[in-house]
């Protein structure tokens, strides 16, 4: 177990040999990048069969505090400071120290990290290639920033103080700046990546003070002292509510949270596995990771925990029915990545611990697949418009069965990952949150199932757009990607179940408090079924049925409407609920995205910032007798204050 | 006796009209007598404390005046360092008035 | 008696202050100085500070006024009996008002206990300034030094082109 | 005091007396050689200052003495920033070697004068008394005034100097006034002696107190900090570009130096006192991360850049200094350890803009356009340079930055490391800029004049993408496309500044703990409270 560290440290030892040797090495490095996160992948399996066999006993281990799960912690002093021999928590000395927390949540999140960012990896050798098989010219570059992404990923995993993961924190967004902007010869690549870095970075500023704040009553940077401290009440109430919405602040910006989310439909204009990996496996669930690894600090505060759970069904509502009305194949998984997350902030924010990791892995496995699957016909079709395609599976057979998989799984139908998952969190929110709570959640996974079957009908089914007659299915490197991906998707699900042998089920392994086993509440669950059921078969005879109109979305469901409204009067329901409620919805969530939060949020601070700067400099005249009189006035103000006080 | 106040109050004075000519002028000339008179206020002050401080600190009393010859010194300094920036000033752009001297602002 | 003289002094000093502030030719400016700075030495005197007034007379009176005008001669301009203030001066002889009331109230503010001025002997002052100032002593000729190599560099001409 | 006793530790004094010496001989060797040999001066000034630090640390270490009745203190503290100096003194010589060569006349004089200018820093880090103080600022400044000037034709320099003298002047009359009126109330001008007066519970005369406000102006000048700060872009404009590095970077450092003694000595023990003081400093540090972090965005030369970020980096480091604490080193700690830090990474930009200065003539940002391609090592220096100069981790700026705000944080000061947080993401902002220019705008066949650089961003937008690409992404061996002008390589000496900093700017970044042990066991020398 204790050679986690090595996971991340061969990440990043392959990234300065990338930059420096890349040039001269066999696809440009890009295997040395695949061998690290090998590496890393087998690592893994090591630390989870050795963290599996530990027991209190074991050397590092106890029983963690807040969480009452099995924690192994291991550290070397980085850095101390104040007075040699002081004791820390009297804040005369800081001790930090390179550390790793090893429990059931960052074994969750290093499987998933390692497992999704190795696919990636692998496809991108496929997918960085233009049509005549040659490699991006700045392949190199492409992999070295994906290997540090990654390391910086599960250093923020496994980091056991709060310093050492803000470091991380801040790796991940300066990666996600130069993938999202890989492409930088184009505009809107450059300003997506900016967008993405200063919108994260707003969010940054929070956490840091938070993590100072925590500091500052604390004295130590180490997540389990914070944590006992919060068990035994040294910390008020107060500090406790106002340092979790700090750190949920920055949890908010990394996590695409309303109303933080608008860097990430921009950063679509990433190559699409870097897309995958942000939405799978690293950056975006940061922020989720985030709220649970500090959960001790979040459960102890309500009004913490209803803000959690009021942003991410906010998000989760807002951000799915723009999934519905999208034109773009990534876009749609975009907004549907972000509805995910609010999914998981609202489960955590309902005491759903276990329910909101689960899905953190389900949705990283199947939302990999489908990025991925968009991405192959991204690369064969070079069309992102789905009111372009149609009855693509007659040329991408294989893209769209493992594609469809994905969708499915997400869209929450039964035995498939995402089912059991998604009814999880119904079951949290059900129990912990007032009624209104679980509606607009079941309107959400309708929702989502919805957009889901509408992604995968319009684009694989349906009537065939001639256009795509000559293009290929996706090369081996990808769908054999693609296909291990799928039978996570498939299975995953299954651990909820309560197994037999030493692993037990999920909710045995990940939990808060204590273990349980999978709770069913029959009218849920039967509920949610039906819901995702209904909206695939929707979706089937809305979208696959019918060839696609190219007069836009509204014409879309119009013609919907015509050719249906003879058979299903639900058409005619859905069609009003479409044209009221949901385009409304999400004309004014788009409106709020530009006009509030992108004019507003995002620019303005710029632009007021900007102006500011630039009347303030007029200040300094170049006359030098400015300058003079400006000292003596600092110095009227000095000598005045000082003879006030003195007094 | 003239107690020490008044002298104080006259370097005060002298100080305050030296930083007036150095906010006030055009000239850099000017400006640069201006400090001379401040420094000559810091130097009263000194001498003025020095005589009449007997015994006070922990020093000789006439540490004042000591301080006051490296103020004399540095002054000179300045202002010989001072005429040289100006003389070459003057050549580059023939002028030494400081509100023509504004290449770079902002 | 001391009184008198001092009155006089103070007047000299601040008139030729002043003068130097506000007068509109540089070369009567310079004059000015000379004069407050001559009535400084007379203070110094009325002080016991027989050494220092020495010096200022022969540093100010005897170098660097005659420095001041010699770059004031250098640098002629045919606007220089017509020198004004810049734009900003009624706010300059406010704000430098409010430093001289501020500094002014802070001293009548003091209470020191205070003897009848005397003065040490020569001897004692070059004693302590040879040896418990020896180090700002050093280190002020060798601000000498890089002002003098500073000017001369600076000031020498035919090195334009670069 | 008499003559024999004064002579018992002169011995602690040799560095001092070496510099000096040291210093005298380049300017005579100086008239010995003939032009083209000059640039051996400047090596030998380098190999003189390591030579001293090497003798520092062998004659001074475990010393912990104050000479002439408390004039100077020889101490753990005044060790360490006498090595920091002579380390920083080495950097800027190299880095100059070549600019001093090519752009500046009197090469010798050049060196002989940052030679004594350390020797005044050394002697600032060591002063105990006001007047040392000032005399040893005197000589810092007086070579800091005539090397702003040395680029003798060009009016910029020449205006930057008189700026600076000018308002160098005023503030020492302004300081020389606080001084004196604090001997005209307490008799003494050593530090130790303030604070026992402002210890003495009852009143303090208002005297001292506006002599200490007067003293801080002066020296609030010297940090350029907000409201004193004016000068300083200007200066930094004007001076030549080694010059400009010296000033940020040495003479900030020896500016903290200076009024790190002053404040842990004669203000700190105060206790009460020195809480009101406190708020002071932390409104000039608020105002200076403000404004120079806000002015830096409107910016186009890079001297000015740098001048007002540095003004925003005086902002953080005065909220380190309004921390220090009797009972707690950890203000201190940061200040330090801040400075050096800085001072790396800023070594590491400056001498890769005076490589590019050497090889082009310019210092405007959009001449940076297309380095990453022209000449790619310096455009990775300069970019992890400002990358670590607004906090990124891994590099030293995150660690310097977050210690410092850690510091002012457990103080109780929340709100101000909030402040100071906010600041770095600003300056990140305008550092993005500078990088941007060098890795997406193409670089510029001719030296453009004006406003060609600004439409080259719509110029690469309308180009084709292949040939965009192809143009931005030439591995160097490949022919380059017509307008494309690869630099010449940077001379020896600045690629081993910038690599040794680049080295450190990592390593310290990534372990700071043996850095830290010196630094502690500085600010320990001066807070012996704790």
């Amino acid at each position: 177990m204790v050679w986690a560290w090595l996971i991340p440290v061969l990440s990043f030892a392959a990234v300065p040999l990338i930059i420096l040797f890349g040039k001269r090495l066999p696809a440009k490095g890009s295997p040395l990048a695949i061998l690290a996160i090998l590496a890393g992948f087998a690592i893994f399996w090591v630390v989870f069969a050795g963290f599996l066999s530990a027991s209190p006993d074991t050397e590092g281990c106890e029983i963690g505090v807040g969480t009452e799960a099995l924690t192994c912690n291991f550290k070397i002093t980085w850095f101390e400071a104040g007075i040699p021999g002081a004791d820390t928590s009297n804040h005369d000395r800081i001790e930090v120290a390179w550390g790793m927390t090893i429990d059931p949540l960052t074994i969750a999140m290093l499987g998933l990290a390692t497992f999704v960012a190795l696919m990636v990896q692998i496809y991108s050798l496929g997918y960085m290639r233009d049509h005549d098989g040659n490699f991006d010219p700045r392949l190199d570059w492409y992999y070295a920033f994906h290997a540090l992404f990654i390391a910086s990923m599960l250093t923020l995993v496994l980091a056991d103080n709060f310093l050492l993961l803000y470091v991380a924190w801040e790796l991940v967004g300066l990666c996600s700046y130069l993938l999202i902007g890989f492409w930088h010869e184009r505009p809107e690549p450059r300003e997506a990546a900016k967008k993405a870095f200063i919108v994260t970075r707003i969010g940054d500023v929070g956490l840091l003070v938070g993590i100072l704040l925590l500091w500052s009553q604390v004295g130590s940077f180490s997540m389990t002292e914070t944590f006992a401290a919060i068990e035994n009440g040294v910390l008020s109430d107060g500090v406790i509510t106002v340092s979790a919405l700090l750190l949920f602040l920055g949890a908010m910006g990394k996590s695409a949270q309303f109303p933080f989310h608008v860097w990430l439909p921009d950063a679509m204009e990433g190559p699409t596995p870097v897309s995958a990996l942000i939405h799978a496996a690293t950056m975006v669930a940061a922020g989720v990771y985030l709220v649970a690894r500090a959960f001790p600090l979040f459960s102890a505060s309500d009004t913490a925990m209803l803000v959690v759970a009021t942003i991410g069904l906010i998000t989760a509502l807002g951000a799915a029915t723009i999934a519905l009305v999208a034109t773009d194949l990534k876009r749609i998984l975009a907004y549907s990545t972000i509805s995910h997350l609010g999914l998981m902030m609202l489960s955590l924010g309902a005491f759903g611990y276990t329910a909101a990791v689960f899905h953190l892995l389900a949705h990283g496995f199947a939302k990999a697949l489908l990025f991925l699957g968009a991405g192959s016909v991204m690369h064969s079709t070079d069309e992102l418009d789905v009111r372009q395609m149609g009855g693509l599976r007659r040329v991408m057979p294989v893209t769209a069965i493992l594609f469809s998989i994905g969708a499915l799984s997400l869209g929450g139908i039964p035995i498939l990952a995402g089912f059991w998952s998604k009814d999880e969190i119904l079951v949290a929110v059900n129990k912990e949150l007032p009624v209104i709570f679980i509606v607009l959640t079941l309107v959400t996974a309708l929702f989502s199932a919805l957009y889901m079957a509408r992604a995968m009908f319009v684009v694989f089914y349906g009537r065939f757009a001639e256009q795509f007659e000559h293009v290929h299915d996706a090369p081996k490197t990808m769908s054999i990607t693609m296909g291990l991906l799928a039978v996570f998707a498939i299975v995953f699900g299954l651990l909820a179940l309560d197994l037999p042998g030493p692993f037990k089920g999920i909710g045995y392994f990940i939990f808060y408090h204590e273990g349980h086993g999978l709770v069913v509440v029959a009218w849920v669950m039967g509920l949610s079924t039906l819901l995702a059921i209904a909206a695939f078969i929707f979706g089937y005879l809305a979208y696959a049925r019918r060839s696609i109109n190219l007069d836009g979305t509204r014409g879309t469901f119009a013609r919907v409407l015509e050719v249906a409204e003879n058979k299903y009067y639900v058409d005619e329901i859905y069609q009003w609920t479409v044209d009221r409620v949901v385009l409304s919805l999400s004309r004014f969530i788009a409106w709020v995205d530009r006009a509030l939060v992108n004019d507003v949020g995002i620019n303005g601070p710029g632009d007021i910032t900007r102006v500011l700067g630039d009347r303030l400099k007029y200040h300094v005249t170049g006359y030098v007798y400015t300058y003079a009189l400006a000292m003596a006035l600092g110095l009227i103000g000095l000598a005045i204050f000082w003879w006030l006080v003195s007094r | 006796m003239v107690p020490l106040v008044a002298f104080q109050v006259l370097s005060a004075a002298l100080f305050a009209i030296g930083l007036y000519g150095v906010m006030a002028r055009r000239s850099a000339v000017l400006i640069v007598m201006s400090i001379e008179l401040m420094l000559n206020a810091v130097n009263i002050n000194l001498i003025a404390a020095a005589s009449h401080l007997d015994g006070m600190g922990k020093w000789a009393n006439f540490d004042g005046q000591i301080i006051a010859i490296f103020v004399i010194t540095v002054a000179a300094a300045e202002v010989g360092l001072g005429m040289a920036i100006i003389l070459r000033m003057y050549r580059n752009r023939s002028t030494v008035n400081v509100d023509e001297i504004n290449l770079m602002k902002w | 008696m001391s009184w008198f003289l001092f009155i006089i002094l103070a007047f000299f000093t601040l008139a030729g202050g002043l003068g130097v502030v506000v007068t509109r030719n540089v070369v009567h400016a310079a004059l000015f100085l000379l004069v407050s700075l001559v009535a400084v030495a007379g203070l110094y005197l009325i002080l016991f500070a027989e050494f220092l007034a020495l010096v200022q007379v022969l540093i100010y009176g005897g170098a660097i006024i005659i420095v001041l005008l010699f770059a004031i001669m250098l640098t002629r301009t045919a606007e220089y009996p017509y020198i004004s203030d810049n734009k900003q001066w009624p706010l300059a002889a406010v704000a430098a008002a409010a430093v001289g009331v501020v500094l002014g109230a802070a001293f009548l503010d003091n209470n020191i206990p205070e003897t009848s001025p005397n003065s040490p002997a020569f001897a004692d002052l070059a004693n302590s300034l040879f040896t418990t100032w020896a180090i700002p002593f050093e280190v002020a000729s060798l601000v000498l030094l890089v002002a003098l190599i500073g000017a001369i560099i600076i000031a020498r001409t035919g090195e334009d082109n670069r | 005091m008499t003559a024999e006793n004064l002579t018992a530790n002169l011995h602690l004094l040799t560095p001092e007396f070496v510099l000096a010496g040291f210093a005298l001989l380049v300017f005579v060797l100086d008239l010995l050689l003939s032009d083209e040999h000059k640039d051996l001066l400047g090596w030998l000034s380098a190999l003189g200052l390591v030579g001293l630090a090497v003798l520092s640390v062998l004659m001074l270490a475990g010393e912990n003495e104050s000479l002439y009745n408390g004039l100077l203190a020889v101490d753990a503290y005044s060790l360490f920033f006498k090595v920091f100096f002579c380390g920083i003194g080495v950097f800027i010589i190299l880095s100059s070697i070549d600019y001093v060569k090519k752009y500046l006349n009197h090469p010798g004089e050049f060196y002989g004068l940052l030679l004594f200018s350390i020797l005044g820093m050394n002697l600032m880090a060591m002063s105990r008394e006001l007047l040392t103080a000032y005399i040893s600022l005197e000589l810092l400044s007086f070579s800091l005034y005539v090397m702003v000037a040395y680029a003798l034709g060009n009016p910029k320099s020449n205006e930057g100097s008189l700026k600076y003298i000018i308002i160098g002047a005023l503030s020492s009359a302004i300081l020389l006034y606080g001084l004196s009126m604090v001997y005209s109330t307490l008799g003494v001008t050593r530090f130790e002696a303030i604070a026992e007066a402002l210890m003495e519970g009852e009143v303090v005369s208002p005297a001292l107190w506006a002599g200490l406000a007067l003293i801080v102006a002066g020296l609030g000048f010297k940090l350029a900090a907000v409201p004193f700060h004016m000068w300083a872009p200007d200066a930094y404009e004007g001076a030549p570009l080694p010059v400009t590095a010296y000033l940020a970077i040495a003479s900030k450092a020896a500016a903290f130096a200076l009024v790190l003694r002053l404040l842990a000595e004669a203000f700190v023990p105060a206790g009460d006192r020195w809480d009101q003081w406190q708020i002071i400093l932390v409104v000039m540090a608020a105002l200076s991360m403000l404004v120079g972090n806000l002015v830096a965005l409107a910016q186009r030369n890079l001297k000015r850049l740098m001048a007002y970020s540095s003004v925003g980096h005086v902002g953080y480091l005065l909220a380190g200094t309004a921390v220090l604490a009797q009972d707690s080193l950890l203000g201190a700690n940061g200040v330090i350890f801040y400075l050096v830090g800085y001072s790396v990474t800023s070594m590491v930009v400056f001498a890769a803009l005076i490589a590019f200065f050497n090889a082009t003539g310019q210092d405007e940002i959009p001449d940076l356009a297309g380095l990453a391609d022209r000449q790619p090592f310096l455009a990775m220096a300069i970019a992890i340079g400002l990358f670590s100069l607004s906090g990124l981790p891994i590099f030293v700026g995150f660690t310097i930055k977050f210690y410092l705000f850690t510091a002012v944080a457990n103080e109780g000061y929340l709100w101000l490391a909030g402040l100071a947080i906010f600041t770095s993401l600003i300056s990140l902002y305008y550092y993005l800029q500078v990088i941007r220019q060098m890795y997406i705008q193409p670089a510029l066949a001719a030296p453009a004049e004006g406003d060609e650089h600004r439409s080259g961003e719509e110029g690469i937008e309308a180009r084709p993408e292949a040939e965009a690409e192809e143009h931005l992404h030439t591995p160097a061996h490949h022919e380059p496309a017509s307008d494309y002008v690869p630099l010449p390589r940077p001379s020896p000496a600045l690629i081993a500044v910038v690599g040794i900093g680049l080295v450190a700017t990592i390593a310290l970044g990534v372990y700071p703990a043996p850095l830290l042990e010196l630094v502690e066991s500085a600010s320990a020398a001066i807070l012996p409270g704790s």
